[in-house]
């Protein structure tokens, strides 16, 4: 009896990105239809969620994969309910553990292209310290981390998102707990791709996720995302037409980072290191910022998420903040066990001989 | 000088943690194994932090037991105790009977080391020791002169008293030295002036017994009778990952073994990150539960996914045994139990965890529970754990100790071409229709007669299927709030652990003499028990004895069996869990015999108390 | 038009989850109670998602009984279905017996919505419905109407539709109208529009029923006989709040209440959170092992520390809970239980955590257990938990779960002053002389009568101390790896927990005709089991009842009360787990009656079974 | 019966220090040894926890507090064993879960001085979350992160510290996880006070760890600790004599940041937004970066973090890279409960108002 791990010698063509370079292609190309599941969606009517679902299931088929070599991973929360609505393989686990069955999956089979969907509940609060493990692996995921800014599923109390003094359920007079910068974690916890963008921005949804799975190692996407029932206002500003332009600040690889409705702000770097907002006018266009997510050293993506403030968002980046290469750890560590398995896997002969040892001794017909 | 023969010896090895007696008892037991004694192994570790050099917690110790016989146990108390330093010598003195055999190495016996451990004068000089027969030996001494000529540091050349007095005790117990000198010469391969140091050190030891005279005799322990076969020495907690290693062999399955490091679980990691030659990925994660979640990720995407751990990182585990129960995927969750509550005594041993293996989640969760009963028998049990998962679609936990998972014992090597293959079955069809009709895959359509549901592995085109923790359609997985569909299925969940018995043998009952008293154990306790039941009918009691492997599904007959007798007593290191389960279950008023000190059941107090019930 | 007497109704409201059914229930519910009726509830929320409007899964119910006598459950079937949409008739028409009163708001049976749910054709219309009494009524229109004159948005007119029903239900069953109105004043006391929006639609439901010439009639129910006293209406989750809060209270202790939000626990997070002028602190925590992992430091800080959550909430902190064990330190961990394994069905109820709650730790660690009967019990339960844990220095399992904690019924008001005080007796002085024969401080030092340990607070001079989850050893608590030492405290905290049994009544066995079955229950089937046994006799059955609330240590007399039926049932919606435990204690063959569905047992369904079993 | 917190309106006179307000002081001053517990003290030979726990010895009196209002918590590890030799109130509690514990000590009672005690593995691995949880919440706690990049008390694994291709007994083939930079990860996870210091070097670790003890919210000290016997190279070249000068980078509050035998290196700026090392003489003394820790924008103290290369450490800036004031969780939420307290606790006729709410009833005697 010969071992053998046929998943991992696909012979199929596989897909020429990188963070995709062993999974198959599909034959046939696939549509949206075809990652559409036969399960009912459920979400709250004008829930963030259906746009990043229908965003999602649009993505995959452009990425050319064979659709059973998707899968899709989540923990507990509204949006990792999304799962059920994707005809692949999928598993909807339990809370805050998405990123480390997702580890487990994604290092048993390079022609798995492995997602990850979660919350801001699910993977800072709960999950946390998997996620941030996750990261500094350089574990080949992607993680779709929807952002809304408060715990839906439990019905409404506040995250380790949510704003300083927000009244909840939980919290009627006001959380005092200072929150999270999604982005501002992940770079200190050497996150090799970190994204941001947003439920009602479509062709931007789309494009970062094609990105992020296209990135080999981990690939944190952090998705605003409305939850008109418990957080309505969260994005106001962001969303509002009116304030909009003057509030997302899009981040676009090689050129200078200016905004407005007219490109009238621009980011420029201040004396003491940071970033700050002024006017294009007043500074030049050539001394504005041109945004590099290549740049190995993180410190001016991590001076960007800044820009974002914790409270009522007044102001976000949103694109890829960073996007370098580092070895995945499931690359490495398979590459471990493949070469010491090499061309010609165990036989009984050689289980026989590690069970034995090095001293035996026989007893002999008595 | 003559040769006495023994039919059985029992050493122990102490000294500084510092000091080699760990490896010192090892090689011996790999010479007295080689030769064919059967051997028991008890190593004994301080507690997990080290203590300063010279006193009484930083002792550690190795004790061996070899005969000419079967023998079960590494024995309650030595006939010889080695010791290295004055705590060595206070810390163990009292477990050796009088008359018993004391060689200590005078070197360390200094004022210093004397009052580190209390003691007012030397006790190789008082008469405190005149109930046994001391010798008292510049070991140290000794060892720092035979390797002079290596130009060692003093620090260095000190260390080789180990083997020095292990060359003393070859010579005492009339062994070969081949096996050693190999042993050495391999191990400092690329340090050969250690290499050299350390021979000659053990070489000067065994001179010094033949040529000296301070010793009257040596000793001669004959070969047990073995079953014939090739046989090994063998650790629990390797025999366990190899156990593991060929269950995922036999089933063809790469393994994936998630953990994070615990007293006394290590091991198992540490032995399996060496083995990817044979397709095993150790993947070290950053704590209990993501260890599992990737363990079960892996069993997700077709691998055999595995994890170990120690009490506490298992109660850690809980929530996602229970996703585990609920996707129905295979899974191994080793325990290696150790004493408790809480962090406990983490070098100690304890049978503590059943209770846990068996209830300790939320919902009607039932998993199969298997336990090992000695060092070598961890093998079979781990093989036996990873065949039903893979078979029945479930997680299995397999029950080990401190004490077996340390201890080792000659082992008769199995033939691998010889055990029965696992056959994971993937599923590769559709095996139902959808409400269209259309042919469609139904991931929880189970198996008529395992119960099981078939597992298809992601990249199999058309069987794409979401699993998850939230209640299922009987059949199709989807969810399901349906009342009457839950209960259903939590007693199909149920009914697929029961069947198990299927593969559960009946329990044997060695009963020579048709005994009114039967005694009945689990998992470790194997060997003190069958020590125990050999004193008592050596004595003329009549006891019957049982040892029970399978804990859940336990064998079908043994409610018949336990009531069978007048009285069941349950020797356990815990306050009576199996004792409890059995009561429950079989409504049989079994007795407990409780002992809950972190060590094996003492044999001599476990026959002395079975002797007083069977005579009464 | 006669008002028709009644000795009790069941009326249950069903909506989509946006239809505001179980405000609506609420205030009816409140009316009943502050009218004198004895009242029971049941909501049954949709899933934890929500699902798109008008579909199945989307639909929300709240079920009431209320009576003019002394009631045990929501009631199985309801006597009057009110269905805001076709999905709700849908979902709940099968539980209505024939010849029930069915009110529906015809304005919502549209094509569109009655497709949703597959129904070809109209139900109002068609004659699918002629067994039952139907009102196909047009109530959004009707409310729509009613509120035109304040010029809301067609979305908010439209919602005030609840209130309209409301109306016409006062009507129909003779309620005052000044409750409601009161209510609805200040719950919108700073939106005036909708306030009086409301309002308009409230009292035009009232109107129609009176105006109109639909209804043939209105009912009564009378007061329901109570114990004199003060009451009010009172969910498990405020009660188990307010009995955490009392006991620390009158203890004289700030509480700290940690808890990360869990479905159906989150409630008593929520109402903790608004009780900061009790010196109350609550703490929502990154994950369930934060939560009590900060309430045991808040405990060892001299605070009471308490946490609550569900099963699997629960088995994250098992680790925890075995360190509050070792450190013996007074902690309350509450666990709502919900329908397991996994995420199982996370808004239905469940008794499955028990075993968890008895077992679920690694190592030997007892700790006491107390279940909750009823919704107003839970107080009782709560702050019995809380005395004990203090006086007995140990964490307390306080079992509750989703039936009854989201469940009302009168509760009568307790007088806070005649509830016996709680004393820390913090400990304030040494206790003890150290190896110099110092003064010194022995956390580990027993009161001999409760074997409790002292509790000493940070900031006492002298009293300095360390604790940990290593073995001790006894009195000093120091770190201990001796044999003995261990196995003495591993049964001195198993004795402690046994020694609550002296705060443990007997249990009451109620059997009034000396039968020869008993029926045993444990939490929440309290209600299901009196009103089935009440059948049983009334049939003419003789049946006795007990229902335990202590289940660690269980009642001294509990055994002798086993053994002195022929038969003894215990009803419990999980597969037998205090049936197991209650076998190995006892060895007696009690039976197991096992429903699992995620529902309160039915009440007929076992008033019939245990028929079944007194008349053979 | 009233309800009292006697322990919180202690009358004795209090600290001055921030982090110290509520503490009250010693009557007499207290001195190392009223620190030292009668527990033999138990680390290997050469272990740098000795130093650490002597520093931290000393450090205490100087502090002034009472002795009793000192609380020593720890996780599980090598280091963890440290509350044991403190004669203060102390636990030694399980593996990862001490700034959880300690969330609750420090929120429950100001008038104490709460100090956590942790390893690489038991903050950065098991412990993670809680760590990152408590810094966002900015709990007053000191933490001192003991970090021999090891798991010493389990013998010997690779930690989340451990350079990339560590060979250990689980990892024989060398390790493929990429390490975490602590400071980083603090950085990223909101951190007010985060800071670094060695072992060996006494002067330094005291007075980080009164700087730490005096911030009020989460002081975050990072101990390079040296592990003999299973990681005893970790170290190395920070601690040969020879190499230190050039790897030990001194932060020190408004100073140009300079290093070497003859302060010959200074950090600066680069053009892309991080720093590097330069030969001073070559950019100007002027041009070096001056240190701020006070900077509220943790930018640049996020780019110094970067100067530590995960690897064999060749370079390390010590000292305070970050020192800010942000309220602290356990104040704010402490002032929701004594604002809603007041002066007056409550009694029996609330307590019976509460239980009653607003809707009762009479049953009257039958
Ligand atoms: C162990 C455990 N703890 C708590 C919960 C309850 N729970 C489910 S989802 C959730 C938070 C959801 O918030 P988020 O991740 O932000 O997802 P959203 O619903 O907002 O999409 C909580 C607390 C659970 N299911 N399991
Ligand atoms: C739940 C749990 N898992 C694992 C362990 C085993 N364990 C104890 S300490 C430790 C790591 C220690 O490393 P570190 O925190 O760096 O401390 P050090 O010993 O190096 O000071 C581990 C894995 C445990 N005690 N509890
Ligand atoms: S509660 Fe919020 S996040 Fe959840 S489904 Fe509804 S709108 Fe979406
Ligand atoms: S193992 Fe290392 S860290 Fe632990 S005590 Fe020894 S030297 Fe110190
Ligand atoms: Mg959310
Ligand atoms: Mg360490």
């Amino acid at each position: 009896m010969t071992q053998t791990s046929p998943d991992q010698n696909s012979p199929a063509q596989t897909s020429s990105a990188k963070g995709l370079n062993r999974v198959p292609l599909a034959v046939t190309p696939t549509t949206r239809k075809d990652y559409t599941s036969d399960q009912e969606v459920r979400w709250c009517p004008g829930c963030g969620d259906y746009a990043i679902l229908a965003a999602f299931q649009g993505v995959l088929p452009e990425l050319g994969i064979a659709r059973e070599n998707a899968v899709v991973i989540s923990g507990i929360g509204c949006s990792s309910r999304l799962p059920y609505y994707m005809d692949t393989y999928g598993m909807h686990s339990i809370h805050g553990r998405a990123p480390a069955i997702a580890t487990g999956v994604a290092t048993a089979r390079p022609d798995l292209a492995v997602f990850v969907i979660t919350g801001d509940g699910d993977a800072l609060s709960i999950g946390g310290n998997h996620l941030i493990h996750t990261m500094r692996r350089n574990v080949n995921l992607t993680i779709l981390l929807f952002n809304n800014r408060i715990y839906g599923l439990t019905k409404g109390q506040y995250s380790p998102t949510s704003e300083v003094g927000k009244v909840t359920k939980s919290s009627p007079a006001g959380s005092v707990d200072a929150p999270f910068n999604p982005v501002s974690l992940a770079l200190g916890a050497e996150a090799t791709f970190v994204a941001r963008t947003v439920d009602s921005n479509r062709k931007h949804l789309s494009e970062v996720l094609t990105a992020a799975a296209e990135h080999r190692g981990t690939s944190l996407v952090e998705i605003y995302q409305n939850c008109p029932i418990f957080n309505d206002d969260a994005f106001t500003v962001l969303k509002d037409r009116d304030s909009a332009a003057d509030a997302i600040v899009p981040l676009v690889q090689g050129e200078p980072i200016v905004f407005g409705a007219e490109n009238q702000w621009g980011i420029v770097r201040t004396a003491t290191g940071g970033v700050e907002v002024k006017e294009v006018a007043e500074v030049g266009l050539e001394n504005v910022l041109v945004h590099d997510a290549h740049d190995p050293d993180p410190t001016t993506a991590f001076a960007l998420s800044r820009l974002t403030d914790a409270g009522v968002l007044q102001r976000s980046p949103i694109g890829i903040f960073r996007s370098v290469e580092r070895p995945a750890y499931d690359d490495l560590i398979r590459e471990q066990v493949e070469t010491a398995v090499g061309s010609d896997p165990a036989d009984d002969a050689m289980v026989n001989d590690l069970l034995a040892g090095s001293d035996t001794w026989v007893a002999a017909e008595a | 000088m003559s040769v006495q023969t023994l039919d059985r010896v029992v050493i122990r090895f102490a000294g500084d943690s510092g000091d080699g007696m760990q490896l010192t008892g090892d090689r011996f037991t790999a010479d007295a194994a080689v030769f064919g004694n059967d051997i028991s192994t008890l190593p004994n570790f301080p507690a997990e932090i080290r203590a300063p050099q010279g006193t009484l917690p930083g002792v550690s110790s190795f004790q061996l037991h070899f005969a000419n016989y079967d023998i079960m146990t590494p024995g309650d108390s030595p006939d010889v105790l080695v010791a290295m330093n004055p705590a060595a010598l206070k810390a163990n003195i009292s477990d050796v009977p009088r008359g018993g055999l004391v060689i200590a190495d005078s070197n360390e016996f200094t004022k210093r080391n004397l009052a580190k451990v209390g003691y007012e004068t030397n006790p190789l000089e008082d008469d405190s020791l005149d109930a046994y027969q001391v010798y008292a030996l510049d070991l140290s001494g000794m060892a720092i002169a035979a390797v002079k000529e290596f130009g060692l540091t003093r620090k260095d050349a000190t260390r080789s008293k180990n083997m020095f007095t292990l060359g003393l005790l070859c010579w005492m117990y009339d062994r070969e030295t081949a096996g050693t000198e190999k042993f050495l010469t391999e191990k400092f391969a690329d340090k050969p002036v250690i290499r050299d140091a350390n021979l000659a050190a053990f070489r000067a030891g065994y001179a010094f017994g033949e040529t000296t005279e301070a010793f009257a005799n040596q000793f001669h322990v004959g070969k047990a009778p073995a079953a014939p076969g090739r046989y090994r020495q063998i650790t629990g907690n390797r025999a366990l990952a190899f156990g593991l290693l060929t269950g995922a062999y036999k089933a063809g399955l790469p393994m994936f073994f998630g953990a994070y490091p615990i007293t006394p679980a290590s091991d198992v990691l540490h032995e399996l990150s060496k083995h990817k030659r044979f397709d095993v990925t150790t993947f070290q994660a950053e704590d209990e539960i993501a260890a599992i979640g990737a363990a079960l990720g892996a069993s997700f995407a077709g691998h055999l996914g595995v994890t170990s751990s120690s009490g506490p990182g298992v109660a850690l585990k809980s929530e996602t045994m229970g996703l585990a129960i609920m996707t129905e995927l295979p899974l191994v969750i080793c325990d290696i139990q150790r004493a408790g509550p809480s962090t406990g005594m983490p070098t100690k041993t304890e049978q503590s965890d059943l209770l846990q293996a068996l209830y300790g989640r939320h919902g009607e969760a039932p998993l199969p529970v298997i336990a090992a009963q000695t060092p070598a028998d961890c093998f079979d049990a781990a093989l036996e754990a990873v065949r039903w998962a893979i078979t029945y679609r479930t997680p299995v936990m397999l029950l080990s100790d401190g004490y077996i998972a340390n201890g080792a014992e000659p082992w008769r090597l199995p033939d691998v071409s010889e055990i029965a293959p696992i056959d994971p079955e993937f599923a590769t069809e559709t095996n139902g229709t959808d409400a269209k009709d259309n042919a469609t895959f139904l991931p929880y359509k189970r198996d008529p007669e395992t119960l099981a549901r078939p597992w298809a592995k992601p990249g199999t085109a058309g069987l794409e299927h979401r699993l998850g923790g939230l209640a299922k359609a009987d059949g199709s997985g989807s969810i399901s709030y349906d009342p009457e569909n839950h209960d259903r299925m939590v007693r199909l969940r149920q009914a697929k652990v029961d069947r198990i018995v299927r593969e559960v043998p009946d329990v044997v009952v060695d009963d020579p003499d048709g005994a009114d008293v039967l005694v009945l154990g689990w998992g470790s306790t194997y060997g003190p028990i069958t020590a125990a039941v050999r004193r008592v009918r050596a004595a003329g009691g009549r006891i019957a004895q049982t040892h029970v492997r399978h804990l859940n599904p336990p064998p079908a007959n043994l409610g018949e069996v336990l009531q069978s007798y007048r009285r069941v007593i349950v020797p356990e290191m815990n306050l009576g869990q199996f004792a409890m389960v059995l009561r429950a279950k079989y409504l049989v008023d079994v007795e407990s015999y409780s002992r809950v000190r972190g060590l094996p059941i003492s044999l001599s107090e476990l026959a002395d108390d079975l002797l007083d019930i069977v005579q009464n």
